[in-house]
Order: structure tokens, then sequence, then C-alpha cells
């Protein structure tokens, strides 16, 4: 079993193993999570050694309908995979506690395995089964282990990602009608199905793509199903979803939208950019207006993400590569936000800013990561939340996409930037330095213990480390995204 | 006659079925396992003589084509379920093994005469047995056998009238008539409308929501699976020996309206049986959707097995589902609440069956989609394809939906426990569809040929 | 010039803070809370040494500006990391260093027994670390980097007692309204890299000067310039942007001290020194820079006048002399700008820690002018201090605060028209309402005063030597003059750089040299001043109600001085107007509206849905109808075509 | 002469159907229906199929109505009440929905061309006997199976295990 | 006049048609569905005379089993429905139903 497959199947083993192992299944969880934290390491060694120009292939013998079992790896989708068995095992031990059933850890492998299995995939089929398989484990995450209203928040979160997903399965099945009509050759392999002359339609199949990927990341029209997903999955549940499942969207977008219809994507540009950046503004008004801490946190996830966009969608190299690890901060620092909601939560079941009250006398460390993460999540230069978005700006600054001649799309980016600490502030003030409320919950509110502090403190070091010396990480994404820049 | 014989061994190992079951009849006591052994071996022994036949072309009557020969495949694969099941009633037997005749007959059938003589031969014994088999709801299940008995009778004589059409204009019964006039195309739409009817197309489909609903769940697991299979052979051998441009038109509308009218109304529906039933029609119209495609590409093979695989998928879904309702005895969805909690074995497997029936991706049924999908844009189908996609989505509301009640609803008080060894042969059955639904999903991976 | 030349002073600027902290925080703070102030004591003695080494070496022409490693590069696109040691930065960096080492000693004693006295030691140093920063970045991503650190540190001091409301909305509007500056500094770094695909300082000297002197500056130049004054404008709270500043006095006294007198609001004029060949190269914004600094001056001297709270008093009076700063560069002498900008460090920082000593005599964080009154013999040394420190704001001759403010004022004179008037109004208001503080505080009980019924009582030591030491600074640093003109005079020269033709020194946009003490200049300052005093004795001393009277008697023009001329509430009403926006776009687009129609769609399936079912009654008869309708429909499609 | 004895069994045949469609009774219904097979059986001869119309008489008209009429006894089938079912939709309606059907059919039947009649061929009813037994046998087979199982909806159900 | 065997037979056919359609007892609409078969063969007799086939011949007479069988198994049905107490009357036959 090669490395490669190995990245998705130990996973998918684990949660096999898990959900016979009952009671121990945590532990279970945790050996397998380490394997596959090892195993990305291994394979991301190569990758690193050669200054991120590598990729992996393997498999590739074309069984039935054109379909292969082919993966391919470079810089960002093993960067990506890391990130995933990184907030994998962070999860494992942010839950450790839980009287959870086996189930909940099978679930939390099986996720692992399906992301996993979408950064590596080089055949487009594979990419749409381990697409769609990713939804079930999450689907349970929420439904099972997630606050009051969960059920309609899970059957909500499926039906948005799938019709989404449904439109992208017709397009491509376009785009491999078309390369079998050009070539007479059945095959789903990206490589291969890049660069087909799609003709009249390739505007449409381009807006069916975007569909189904801007939903995943979210694009604004397309995002109601994230507030309402996030608040009621479990504190992992949440990590997992900001911090790998959204990230699906933008490596689709990277991957395979924009490489298929290069001509038609060109053309749109404009329109794609103005809406990365009303997704930035959109979703920093929104976070203003909530009450529910985690609801803030999910609309900061939009607006994070539509700075990911201007980046991509620059089509320059620093954007590029900005966008890229943006989505690896955003993955650490709303992961550390989300764990701290869910210790929280575990505490006084409650999740409204009007709820807590100078929580800073009572759990100053907890005060102090919060501070922290908020920080580091509006972009305070010097944290990571600043490096991706930094770049990201520069890349619209300096992208050919101009709006009547201004980089217009730095500028919102920069609007987005300031609104950002408009609402993470009032919301840190609001939980741990306001006074307590009449209906406050704070005296239930513990400390945090050493097994929590340790999780966060490594978040923490991570993120000041990619803050400070961002170099190693852009040196591994940056070349496996050299195709997109214009 | 000995090459009929050879070309039909698997119709007359059931025929020969058919007469050991009215034997067992006559005898004084005839102990049940006789009965239920002989509905058992009686397919198996058709599936084993199917390896032997050899394609043959023998007009008037019979023409045996690999597409036959695969149909077969899939028609008595889909009645072993049923078979397994059986409750001991050598009549019930004997009805049951004279309907798969029947479709083995019309999978075998040359001309149209024989294609009638099929429908009728699978229909009659169906309605009997809709009428006779399963144990309670006796009044429900004889008002479902006389409408499915009055409209298969309408459909029969309205296929009968456009023979006599079609034969007045063309003077063959079999094909190779050529371009045909206004009479010849006004037969091939009502014999069209006959085909139509029997897989439950929209403006025809009123009889099959009551009858999925009031036969017992065995029962209606065969109608849904071989009986449809057999349909949608009907239709194709129809649009093979009288091929008519409205086919290649109206048939994918009319699946796209199929499926998005049963998606839709098992949306609301309370009972769990009737929710089946209108998922089959959803179904159903995805395969009058690939049915049009396979018409509209000028009968491409790639497009016939996609239809094929979608069959087979859905034979094992379906029956699973189906099997689950006649283990657990689950009548309403209120009834379905928190069942994964009561027992979780055949909640999972029921769950992997919703997502293979809802398309979702590592299981078969999602391939058997995306093959109809693919066929349907390869014929340039867009919107067809578009609104069948809409179809799915809707659909997914009520599988969901349904797993949503299993897992994260909390049960009845007042629910007695689950033995889980009462009707173990169900059980295990619903495990084995659950298993093959989910590895036909990885069938072009695993070089699966359909 | 490679790192091993780097000197260990430049490396012990750093490292001594940052081990201070890490110190402080994982081993002191967990052990013992109160010993905090220890490895920081230290380490800002440490700094303030290696501050004068390097300001001794640069002095001799030692000064180097060197990139240590690449903070983020793609292909062409690339940001180095790097220190810049050269005139202006350790003039500034030594001023910091030492009134930042003064006011930690003083922060020590005054913080002693306040419950997070050692969060508020650590955050204190972590401000000190960030100014280092900037002052000794070489590139504007760098400068961006500690620019922003200091806003947060600045947030979490002015809401250092967060139990206190009124600290927690002036903490939130310090950040945010600093946040809107940075909007401007981000968007002019951006252009920056659009133009010039560098962000190094000495770099982009060469490149403007080349530029400009070639004749095509780059298209995005005047809107670099105006960025950085408008972030600048933030930081230094100059007029747009500067009400958070009085409003940041609600931090602890050492705070106002450092942050909002000595050092952080000077980072927004240092920014303006280091990137005033870009501004100089762009004709009108020399004149809206001096513009603004006069305005604000003005206006904010004369509400300081009319300000009952002490530490309000010296921050409107911070705000005005910022503006003569911005006055001073906008008329081209950067050197004086500079110059003042340390003179104004040492006597702001000593006044401050007056009224810390004088809100601390009766056990209140600051002290209303209600509340004091006739202390004169009570606090005979914080009233020694204060007097001295006083003189040199008003800029009185031999003071350390007349070399600097009257250099300014003269070349305000100089330049004549608006300008000049403005230079007196400014040293009459600021002498004015100096002395009225010091009138109204130390000398003549009033009836309206609480004066000596509040039984103050002088400080203890700990608290009287910084100030004692910074009124003498204060007193002693007009000296300092020859100094920091010859270290702003090397400033943008060129530094060993491998471009060829880079060696010769540029022509620098603005005279370098500080004027001697010209009569003129003595004569007018001085009678402004005398004139300001005397107004100020005549409104409190011999009239001594008056303060008290004309606010009984026109509350109106009260309100119009309490809002600043009508800006704050303006302010507040863009403030309100953007968050009920988010409330709108947050809760009735996204949510009711948008959400809605999305979760409606399903309902009005489910209704399709149950239309449909209500059409199937289950009768036989009307099913076969049905079927017929359906051959019917079949049979006309067929023979259509 | 042919001709209009087949046209005037038609005429017969035809008014004999709609005199069972109105007909209140059931018996005097299935009286009709036995008429109508008659005539057509009468069609069958005059058109050149002799055994056929004697096949139509003895299987249709012998066996099957008497199974009808045996019925309709057993159901007490006197004239009961309301003759035409109730749609949801106005009666009147759904009559029109059929005559639609009616005038389809009629449409399309009258755009054949009527072609001359031909003598029925002398052999052809001897054709069909061997015809039916050798290229048929197998339809046939299949059908006298298909009867024998239909006669097993005669046997009452099991009595509930 | 052979035009006159296909107007028996459509008329016959929608008779028969109608009788299925719009009669209430459901003995009634069996006859209808023999009519209707009755018509269908009339016209394939025609056809086969015309083209002198005797496989039409045969197909009818396979037709004429095959609606015999048919009838047996309706009226079993029907007869059933009937013992079971629920009349003849297609009408009471909506408990399925939604």
């Amino acid at each position: 079993m090669s490395l490669l497959t190995s990245l998705w199947a130990v996973p998918a083993l684990g949660a096999a193993a898990c959900a016979l192992s009952g009671r121990a299944a945590r532990w279970t969880a945790l050996v397998f999570s380490l394997a596959a934290l090892g195993l990305s390491m291994a394979a991301l060694r190569p990758i690193l050694v050669s200054h991120g120009a590598g990729l992996l292939v393997e498999g590739g013998a074309s069984g039935l309908f054109g379909i292969s079992y082919s993966l391919s790896a470079d810089g960002l989708s093993l960067a990506l995979v890391a990130l995933t068995a990184f907030l994998n095992l962070i999860c494992a031990f942010a839950s450790w506690e839980l009287e959870v059933p086996a189930g909940y850890w099978a679930a939390f492998q099986a996720l692992a395995a399906a992301v996993n299995g979408v950064f590596l995939a080089r055949d487009l089929f594979l990419f749409y089964v381990f697409w769609e398989a990713s939804l079930i484990p999450m689907f349970f995450i929420i439904g099972l282990w997630g606050s009051d209203n969960r059920r309609k928040a899970a059957l909500k979160f499926f039906l948005f990602t799938f019709t989404g997903s449904i439109f992208m399965l017709l397009a491509l099945l376009a785009v491999v009608i078309a390369h079998q009509r050009a070539t007479g050759v059945w095959t789903w392999s990206l490589p291969e199905l890049t660069g087909t002359d799609l003709g009249a339609g390739a505007p449409w199949i381009l807006l069916a793509l975007m569909a189904g990927f801007g939903v995943k990341v979210p694009m604004v029209p397309l995002h109601t199903w994230l507030p309402d997903a996030h608040t009621e999955a479990p504190a992992a549940g949440s990590v997992m979803l900001a911090g790998v499942m959204l990230k699906m969207g933008v490596y689709g977008i990277i991957r395979v939208a924009l490489p298929l219809v290069p001509g038609a994507a060109a053309a749109w540009m404009p329109i794609l950019a103005l809406l990365a950046g009303v997704n930035a503004v959109y979703g920093a008004l929104c976070a203003m207006a909530q009450t529910d801490l985690k609801r803030l946190i999910a609309y900061s996830s939009i607006a994070h993400l539509g700075f990911c966009l201007i980046g991509v969608f620059s089509g320059t190299a620093q954007g590029l590569a900005g966008a890229a690890l943006l989505m690896i901060n955003h993955g650490v620092t709303t992961g550390a936000l989300f764990l701290l909601v869910g210790f929280l939560y575990e505490r006084a079941h409650r999740r409204g800013l009007s709820d807590f009250g100078a929580l800073a006398t009572r759990a100053p460390r907890m005060a102090f990561f919060f501070g922290f993460s908020i920080l580091a999540s509006i972009g305070l230069p010097g944290l990571n939340g600043f490096v991706g978005e930094f770049m990201c700006l520069s890349g619209a600054a300096q992208s050919p996409i101009l709006f009547g001649g201004l980089p217009f799309y730095a500028l919102i980016g920069a609007i987005g930037v300031t609104l950002a600490a408009a609402y993470a502030l009032p919301a840190f003030q609001s939980v741990f330095w306001a006074a307590e409320g009449p209906n406050s919950v704070s005296p239930k509110v513990f400390d945090l213990g050493g097994r929590e502090s340790a999780i966060l403190w490594t978040l923490c070091a991570l993120m000041l480390w990619i803050g400070l010396a961002p170099q190693p990480w852009l040196a591994t994404l940056a070349p496996s995204l050299q195709g997109l820049v214009r | 006659m000995t090459g009929l014989a050879i070309a039909l061994a698997p119709q007359a190992v059931l025929a020969a079925g058919v007469f050991g079951a009215l034997g067992l009849g006559l005898m004084a006591r005839p102990s049940p396992m006789w009965a239920r052994a002989l509905a058992v071996l009686a397919p198996l022994a058709a599936l084993a003589a199917l390896r032997l036949v050899v394609p043959a072309y023998l007009p008037p009557l019979v023409d045996v084509d690999f597409k036959g020969l695969a149909w077969q495949l899939v028609i008595y694969a889909g009645a072993l379920p049923l078979a397994i099941c059986s409750s001991g009633d050598d009549v019930e037997t004997a009805l049951f093994l004279g309907a798969t005749l029947g479709m083995g007959l019309l999978c075998a059938a040359g001309n149209l005469v024989m294609l009638f003589v099929g429908l009728e031969f699978m229909s009659l014994p169906a309605y009997l047995l809709v009428a006779r088999a399963g144990a309670q709801g006796r009044s429900r299940r004889l008002e479902a056998a006389v409408k499915y008995f009055f409209a298969g009778a309408m459909a029969g004589a309205l296929f009968l009238f456009g023979l006599a059409l079609y034969y007045g204009e063309t003077g063959r019964l079999g094909p190779g008539a050529g371009a045909l006039g206004g009479l010849g195309r006004a037969g091939v739409s009502l014999m069209a409308a006959a085909a139509l009817f029997k897989i439950g197309a929209v403006p025809l489909h009123w009889w099959l929501p009551d009858v999925y609903e009031a036969a017992s769940p065995e029962v209606s697991g065969f109608l849904s699976t071989s009986m449809k299979a057999a349909a949608v052979l009907f239709l194709v051998r129809l649009v093979q020996i009288a091929p008519d441009p409205m086919f290649a038109v109206v048939l994918p509308w009319l699946g796209a309206a199929t499926a998005l009218y049963g998606a839709a109304l098992a949306l609301r529906q309370k009972g769990l049986r009737r929710l089946l039933a209108y998922s089959s029609l959803s179904h159903a119209g995805l395969l009058v959707l690939g049915v049009g495609a396979w018409a509209r590409l000028g009968g491409d093979p790639d497009a016939l097995r996609a239809i094929l695989f979608y069959l087979a998928a859905y034979a094992l879904m379906s029956n699973g589902a189906f099997l689950f309702v006649a283990a657990t005895g689950v009548q309403t969805r209120d009834d379905l609440k928190g069942w994964a909690a009561r027992s979780g074995g055949t909640a999972a497997a029921f769950a992997a069956l919703l997502f293979a029936l809802g398309g979702i991706p590592p299981t078969g049924g999602f391939m058997a989609k995306l093959l109809v999908f693919w066929q349907s844009l390869r014929a340039g189908l867009v919107w067809p394809a578009a609104l069948a996609a809409l179809a799915s989505i809707v659909s997914l509301g009520y599988y969901l939906g349904l797993v949503r009640d299993m897992y994260f609803e909390v049960p009845a008080a007042n629910c007695a426990p689950i033995d889980a060894s009462a009707r173990a042969r169900e059980r295990i059955l619903v495990l084995a569809c659950a298993v093959g639904a989910v590895v036909l999903g990885l069938a072009p991976l695993l070089r699966i040929r359909p | 010039m490679n790192a091993a030349q780097v000197p260990w002073a430049a490396w012990l600027l750093f490292l001594a803070p940052v081990s201070a902290i890490l110190i402080g925080m994982f081993v002191v703070r967990p052990l013992k809370p109160e010993w905090t102030h220890l490895p920081i004591l230290a380490s800002c003695a440490v700094v303030t040494v290696c501050a004068l080494l390097l300001l001794q070496r640069v002095l001799m022409g030692g000064s180097f500006d060197l990139n240590f490693y690449r903070w983020a590069g793609v292909g062409s696109w690339g940001v180095d990391f790097g220190l810049r040691i050269d005139g202006p930065g350790v003039a500034v960096l030594s001023m910091v260093a030492v009134v930042g080492s003064l006011i930690h000693l003083y922060a020590a004693s005054y913080m002693e027994g306040d419950p997070g006295f050692s969060r508020f030691m650590l955050v204190f140093h972590l401000f000190f670390l960030a100014m280092i920063g900037l002052l000794t970045a070489n590139n504007y991503v760098q400068l961006y980097l500690f620019w922003e650190l200091v806003g947060a540190a600045s947030y979490l001091l002015i809401g250092f007692w967060y139990h206190k409301e009124s600290a927690r909305k002036a903490a939130l509007k310090a950040f945010l309204t600093n946040r809107v500056g940075d909007f401007g500094f981000l968007l002019a770094i951006l252009l920056i890299i659009d133009s010039f695909k560098i962000t190094h300082f000495h770099l982009l000297y060469f490149l403007v000067a080349r530029a400009t002197a070639a004749g095509h500056a780059p298209q995005f130049l005047p809107a670099i310039g105006l960025l950085l004054i408008w972030a600048a404008c933030a930081k230094s709270a100059q007029f747009p942007l500067y009400f958070w500043l009085p409003d940041a006095m609600e931090g602890p006294t050492p705070t106002s001290a450092l942050m909002h007198a000595a050092t952080m609001v000077t980072a927004g004029v240092f920014l303006l020194v280091r990137s005033w060949p870009l501004i100089a190269a762009v004709p009108g914004l020399p004149d809206l820079v001096a513009g603004i600094g006069a305005f604000t001056a003005v206006s904010s001297a004369i509400v300081a006048g009319t300000r009952k709270d002490l530490k309000r008093i010296l921050a409107y009076s911070t705000v005005s002399h910022l503006g003569l700063m911005m006055l001073a560069l906008g008329l081209g002498r950067v050197s004086v700008a500079i110059f003042h900008l340390i003179v104004h460090g040492f006597f702001k920082a000593a006044l401050f820690l007056c009224a810390g000593n004088v809100g601390h005599a009766i056990h209140q964080p600051t002290a209303n002018v209600d509340e004091v009154g006739g202390w004169r013999k009570a606090l005979p040394w914080t009233y020694v201090f204060f007097v001295a420190a006083s003189l040199s704001l008003a800029g009185i001759f031999p003071f350390g605060g007349f070399f600097s403010k009257d250099a300014i004022v003269d070349a305000a004179m100089e330049r004549g028209g608006l300008f000049a008037l403005s230079g007196l109004l400014i040293s009459a208001g600021s002498a004015f309402y100096i002395f009225r503080m010091l009138f109204l505080t130390f000398h003549g009980e009033r009836p309206e005063q609480k004066g000596l019924s509040a039984h103050p009582h002088e400080s203890g030591s700990g608290l009287l030597a910084p100030v004692g030491l910074l009124a003498l600074g204060a007193v002693v640093i007009g000296a300092a003059r020859p100094v920091v003109e010859t270290l702003v005079a090397g400033g943008w020269t060129a530094l060993p750089v491998g471009i060829p033709g880079y060696a010769q020194t540029m022509n620098l946009p603005g005279s370098t040299e500080i004027p001697g003490v010209a009569l003129k200049a003595l004569l007018i300052g001085m009678g402004m001043a005398a004139l300001g005093a005397a107004a100020a004795y005549a409104l409190t001393m011999v009239d001594a109600g008056w303060d008290w009277r004309w606010r009984k008697s026109s509350p109106a023009l009260e309100r119009v001085f309490d809002s600043d001329f009508g800006w704050k509430t303006l302010v507040d009403w863009f403030a309100r107007g953007v968050s009920s926006l988010a409330d709108f776009v947050g809760r009735v687009l996204d949510k009711k509206w948008w959400d809605g129609a999305i979760e409606g769609s399903g309902r009005v399936v489910q209704a399709a849905g149950s239309l449909f079912s209500d059409a199937a009654r289950g009768r036989l008869n009307e099913a076969l109808w049905w079927m017929a309708a359906g051959a019917a429909l079949l049979l006309a499609l067929g023979a259509a075509r | 002469m042919t001709q209009c004895a087949i046209a005037a069994a038609g005429l017969g045949a035809v008014a004999f159907g709609l005199a069972m469609l109105w007909s209140r009774s059931l018996y005097v219904g299935a009286v009709c229906l036995l008429a109508v097979l008659l005539q057509t059986a009468l069609i069958y001869m005059l058109l050149g199929a002799p055994l056929l119309g004697l096949l139509q008489v003895m299987i249709y008209a012998g066996a099957v109505m008497v199974l009808a009429v045996v019925t309709i006894m057993a159901s007490g089938g006197g004239p009961s009440g309301e003759r035409f079912a109730d749609f949801s939709l106005p009666r009147p309606l759904a009559a029109l929905g059929v005559l639609a059907v009616a005038v389809e059919l009629a449409l399309t039947l009258a755009s054949t061309r009527a072609s001359a009649p031909t003598p029925a061929a002398a052999g052809l009813s001897a054709a069909f006997g061997a015809n039916l037994f050798h290229a048929y046998a197998l339809a046939t087979e299949a059908v006298t199976l298909l009867m024998f199982l239909a006669s097993l909806a005669i046997l009452p159900d099991r009595e509930p295990s | 006049m052979s035009g006159a065997v296909w107007a028996t037979s459509g008329a016959l056919f929608a008779v028969g048609l109608a009788t299925v359609v719009l009669r209430r007892q459901m003995l009634a609409m069996l006859l209808g569905v023999e009519l209707m078969v009755a018509a269908a063969d009339l016209a394939l007799v025609r056809g086969a005379c015309r083209f002198m086939d005797p496989e039409a011949l045969a197909a009818v007479a396979v037709v004429l089993a095959v609606a015999a069988a048919e009838a047996v198994v309706g009226l079993s049905l029907i007869l059933r429905v009937l013992r079971s107490g629920r009349g003849l009357d297609a009408g009471e036959l909506s408990e399925l139903r939604g």
C-alpha cells in the first residue's frame, strides 16, 4: 500500500477500528491520528527538500468508463493533508474527556479519510466520490452530538452542499463528454481533461462548478448553511468543519474549476473577484450583528475565506501563495477559537455574548488564549492571520484585474480587515471584560485544565511561528500554484 | 425444437418449477418446507441455466440476445429475496414462479405478440400474488389487487389496439417495419402507453403507490425490482422493434417529470411503505430518462449498459428497503424514531440503503445515477438531466429525513424492545443488500462489468 | 556589512525585553507575581544603556541598515525584515529608552498592590519592546507590524481596569480609531509595493528621488502620501482622528504618561519623518501636513483651557503639541520637529506623573479641578517638579521647551500668514492652560473646591524620584539641540548599499539645521507666553470663581467645548450608523430575508407534494380516466409530427 | 354482397355495445356483450377466417360469457342504483375526456386509405391452423400454462397462520 | 368497404373504453375490457385477411386465450371483493389514498 493511498486509507481503517473498539475507541483514534500525522509528514518531506517543486503520482491504470484510481500530491495538497491530520489530533485531545460512544471517534477518522481523499485525488470521479463521502460523517457529527436544534442544521448542511455538488457533477460530466467528443477517449483524469475545448457551454460549466465549490467555501449567496452548521456542531466538529472542510471548496476552485475552464474563468474573473470582496465585507458586517459567540466566529470564517478568494482570483503569485497560507492559518486560528468556545460550552452550556461576564478574573488562562486567538484572527501583524491577508491583498493590488483602473479589490479587502476588529474585540470584551449581567452563568465557568492549555499553547506557538517566519511554509505552497499565475 | 429448448433453458426450468409447485398442491398435507425449497431452487436453477444459453434468433417469436440474457440475470436475482422469504404456501410459490416465468418469456420475445404474451403472463400471477400474499391487511390487499388488475387489463387492451393499428399499417408483427405512417405512429404511441403504465410513468402511475403500499413488503420488493426491470425491457424492446422519433423526445421529459413528481409526493408521506412506493416512482422516472437517452443516441450499447447497471443497483436497494420494512414491521415514520438506539445493526444497514437510494457517492446508487446523467448529457438532454438532478435533491429530503428520524430522534417512550432474532432471514437479507449496494458503488474501480 | 558586524548593542536592544517578558510570564508570574517588575526594570536599564551606546555610535557615523532574513517571498515579490539604526531613529529611541525606563520605575511603585500588577508590567514592557521595534524597523511592513502591536498594547493598557465601563469603551474606541488609521497605512504599503516593488526605506528614498528627478513620479505617489498622513493622524491624534486620545486617559497614569504623551503618539510623527522624502516629493502634501498640525494645535489648545479633569487637560495639551510637531514638519523643519518630539517627551511625561501623584494623593486614579486646590504646601515636591515642567512646556527662556517650541514659532513666523498667527495663538494658549492648571491645583483654595479638606498627602520617594529626574531632563534637554541636528542630517543620506550610482547624498527635501536663539523669536515667544500666563493668573487667582461661573452662565457653550466643536457627536453618529448597518445586514438581510427564502423553497416543494397527494383520492375510475387521458396525450404527441 | 353483410354486422355490434354501456342492469349488459361477440364472429367468417370465428364463439362467447353471467347471478346484479361513477371533476367533463380518445381514434382511422377488399384466399384458415402449432407453438403453450395459472385464482386464501 | 371494419372496431374500442372508465359497477367495467379486446381482435383479423397472413390469425387466437385467462382472474378478484362485503361499487375502494 503505497504512501499516498495510505494517507487516506489509514484514517479509513482507523474509522473501522474505532467503531469496533467500543470503550477504548478514543485510544484507537489517538493512535491512528498520530499515524496519519506521521505519514503526512513523511509524504511532505520530499516536497520540503525540493522547495515545494515535487509532485508525487500514484496508480493510474484506467478502469471502467475511463475512471482510474490515481492520486497525486504536491505542496498545497500535502500541506492541507497535514493540516487535516494535525487538527484531527487536536480534536482527539480536545474531546478526550467527553463521554461519547465509539461512533464519535469513528466519524472523525472517516471525515479525515474522506477529506484527505479530496486533497489527493487526481481522478475527477475519485475527487467527487471523496467530496460527497465527506458529508456523511459530518452529517452524523452535527446530528448526533450537536447542541439543541442540531437536526435541522445537519439536514440543511447536507442538502445545501449536495445541491451545489450535484450541479458540479453535471459540469464534470459535460467536460468529460466534450473531451471524449474531441479525442474519442473516455477519461476522468484531471491533467488530461484540462484544456479541453468546451465551446459555448464554458460559462455554464464554470457557473455550475463555482456553485458546487462556492457552497463549500462558502461564497456569500450560498453561505446560509454555515452559521447553523457551525453553531450546532460539537466543538471538535466545528474545528474540523471550519479548519478543513471549507478549504475543500477553495482547493476545488484552485485545482479543478480554474484549470478546467481557463477561458471562461478569465472572462468572469472580475465578477468572481467582486464576489470574493463582498464575501469579506458581508461576513464582517454579519459578524458584528451576532449575539451568539460561535455564530460570530462562523461569520468571521466567511470573511476570512473572502480574503482567501480575493488572493486566488487576483491571479498573482503572492496572491495565490497568500491564499494557500491563509487556508492553513484560518485552520489554526479559527480552530483555536472554536475549541475555546467548545470548552466554554462544556462548562456553562451557553454561548450567548450576554450570558457571560468578567471571565477574565474567573478564568485568566481562557482570557489569555481567547485574546491571543482573537488578535491572530483579526490579523494583528506578528501573528499568522496577518501574513495570509497581507499577501492576498498585495496580490489584489498588483493583480491585472482592475475595476476602473483602481485596485478596487485591495480597497474592499482593506475595509474587511478594518471591520474585523469591529466584531472581534466587542465580543471579547462582552464575554471576558464586561461586568456580569443579570442572567450570567459565569460562576459555572472554571479555568482551563492542563490538557486544554497544552493544546492551546501548541496552537498559539504555531500562530506566532507562522506570523514571524512564514517563508518556509510559503516555499512549500507557492510552486504548486504556478499554473494559475497570469 | 431442440434449438428452442436451449435458447429458452431458464424459462423451461421455471416452467418445471411452476408445475412442481402445482404438483405440491395435490399432496395431502404439503409441508411448507418443500414449497419454500422449490421457490428458491427454481430461480437459482434458472440462473445456472442462463449460462448454457447461446444467443439465437428463432423467428418469429423468439430473439434471445445479450441484452435479454443480462436482463434475465437481473430479474432472477431480483426475485431471490421474495423466494427466500416466501411463506411456504404452494399456491403462492406457483404464482411467484409463474410471474418470474412471464418475465423470462418477455426477455426472449422476438415480436410484439410474444411481448404481449410475456406482459400478460407476468401480470396475471402478479395480481393474484398481491391479493394473496401477506399476513395482515387482507381487505387493503384485495382493493390494491383489483386496482392493479383493472389498470393492467386496460393497458393490455390499449397495447392490443395499438398492435392492431401498427399491423394494419405495416402488415408485420415484428421488427423491420421502416418509417411509420400516421396509423403506425398512433399504434406505437398506444403500445408505449402500455409500457409506460407498467413502469409507472406519470400520467399512468396511479396504481403503483396503492399496490406497493398494500402488498406485503417482500412482494412489493419483487414488484419494484424484477417487474420494473421487465417493464423497462418491454419499453426497450418496443423502441427497438418499432423505432419512432417520438420516443427520443417524449421519454426524457416524461422521465424527468415522473422523477420530480415521485420525489415531491414522497416528501410528505407519513406511511413508510407509501414513501418507498413514491421513491420507486421517482427512480422509475430516472429509468425512463435513461431509455429516452438511449433512444436519442440511436440504441448506443453504453446507454443500455447504464440502464442495466441502474436496474441492478436498484434491485439491491429497493429489495433491501422493503425487506427492512418486512423485518422490522415499521409502519409510519414516527415508529422509526430513535430506531438506531433500539437495534443498531438493521438501522445501519437501512441507513446505508437510504444513502444508496439518495445517490450519495460511495454507494451503487450514486454510480447508477451518474451513469444515467452521463448518458442523458451525452444525448444532449441538458434540461431533463437538470430536472432529474433537482428530483434527486428533493429525494434526499426524505431519505435523509428517515436517517435523521432513526439516528437523531429519541425513541417514543412506550416502544417495546426489539428481539434481534425475529425474522432473521429478512434481517440477513437486508444486510446483504446493503453490502451489495455499497460494493456496487466501487464497481468502476474494481472493474465489475455490468 | 553583514550580520556579524552588527553591534551587540543592537542585538541586546531586542533580546533584553523579549527575555524579560518571557521570564516574567513563565517564571516569575506563576511563582511570585509581585516580583514581575524586577526582570523588566533590569531590561529597561539594559535597553537604555544600549540606546545611548548606539546613539554614540551613530554620532560617529556608524549608522547601518541591514536585512536579516526574508520574512515572506514568492517569486519576484518579497519582504525582508532587518534593522536600521540611523539618526532620527536613534534620537527618538534614546528619548523613549530614558523616559520609558523612568516611567517603568514609577509604574513599579504606582501599581503596587493592584491585583493585575504582573499583567500590567508584562503588557507595559511588551509595549516598550514594540516601540523599540517601530523605531528600528528598516522597511514599511516591519514598521506596520510594530505599529499594530503598539496599538494592541495600548488597547490592553487603556482597558486595564476592565471592570470600569468607561475604560472598556475608551479602549475599544482607541483601538478601532487606530484600526481606521491602519486601513490607510495598509493601503499605502500595498500601493508602495505595487509601484516600487520594494518596501525598504533607503531604497525607496533613492527610487523616489530618481523618479521625481526624471519627472515621471509613479501614478499612486500622491495617494501613498495622503494615506501615510491619514495613518499618522490616527496614531498621533491629529484632527480627523484625534478623539480617542482624551478618552484614553481611562488607563492607569503610567500608561497615559508613557504612551499617550511621550512615545506612542509620537509614532505618527516618526512615520512621517521616515517617509518624508515620499511626502515631500508631492507638491501639495507638506502644506497639508502643516495645515492639519496648525488647526489641531490651535483648536485643542483652546479646548484644553476649558477641561475640568487634570489628565484630560494634559491630553488635549499633547494633541496640541503633536500639532506643533506636524506644523514644524509641514514647514520643512524636520530636525526641529524631532527635537520638539524629544523635548515634549520629557516635560509631558513629567507633567503626567505629577498629575498621577496629585490623583494618588487622594487615592483616585485621576483628579478633578473641583477636588483639588491650594496644595502647594501639602505636596511640595510635586509642586516644584510641576512648575519646572510647565515652564518648559510654556517655552520660557532657560527651560528646554523654549528651544524647540520657539524654533517652530520662528519657522511659522518666517512662513507668515495663517501659520504665523497660529504659532502665536499656540504659544499663548499653551501658557494659558498650563498655568490655569497650576494655579487651580496648587494655589488659593476656592469655595468651589475641596482643597485641603481632602487632606492630600505627598507620595513616597518611589513616585517622586522618577518625576524629579524627568523634570530635570525637561529643563536640561535644550542643550541637546546640536546633537539632534547632526543626527537628523544623516537621516536620508546614502547608506552602503550595492546599487551603482547610489553613493551620492540625496538633496534633502527639508532643512535639517535648527536655528540658533534669534532675538526676535525670543521676544515674540516669551511675550506670548507671558500674555498667556497673565491671563491664566487673572482668571484663576484674581477672579477666583471665573472657571465655575461661565459654565453655569452659559451651559450651551460648555456643551460646544465638551463635544470638541461638535466633532465628537459627528463621530458617534457615524459609529452608530455603521453598527445599525451591520445589524440590518446581519439580522434582516441575511437571516430573515435570504435564509428565510432558502428554507422557504423547501416548504414550497412540500406544499406542491401535498397538493398532488390530495388530488390522488384513490378512486379506481378516476385512475383509469387519467390513464385514458395519458394514452390520448401520447397519441397526440405521436401523431403531432 | 359480403361487404354490406359486414357493414350490417358491424352496425349491429356497435348498437349492442352502446346498449351495454347504457343498460342499468348487468344482465342486460352481459347479454348485449354476448350479441356483440356473436356479430364479430360473423364478421370473421365473412372476412374469410371461419375457424377463428368458431374459436371466438367457442372460447369467448361460450366459456367467458357463461362465467360472467354466473358471477353476475352470484352478485345479485339486478338494476342497482347509480349507473356512472362519480369523479372529482364534473361527470360530463369525464365523458368528454373519453370522447377525446374516440375522436382521436376516428381521425387516425379515417386517414387510412380504404384499400379494396380482396376475396379471402381459400387455404387461409388451413394455414392458420398449422401455423398455430408450428411457428406460434411457444405462444400457444405459454398461453395454456397461463390459463392454468389463472385458474389458481379460484383457490381460497390461506387462513392466516 | 373494408373501412367499415375499421370503423366498427374503432367504435367498439371507444365504447369499451367508455364503459371501463365511466361505469360504477366493477363487473360492467370488466365487460368493457372484454369489449375493448374484442374490438382489437376484429381489427387484427381484418388486417390478417388483407395481408393473407396466417401468423396474425394465430396471434388473435393467442389473444383470445389470454383474454379468457384475464377474465377468470378479474372475475375471481371481483367476487372476492364482493364476498368481503364491500359491494360491487368501484367508488368504495378508496381506502388507499394520498
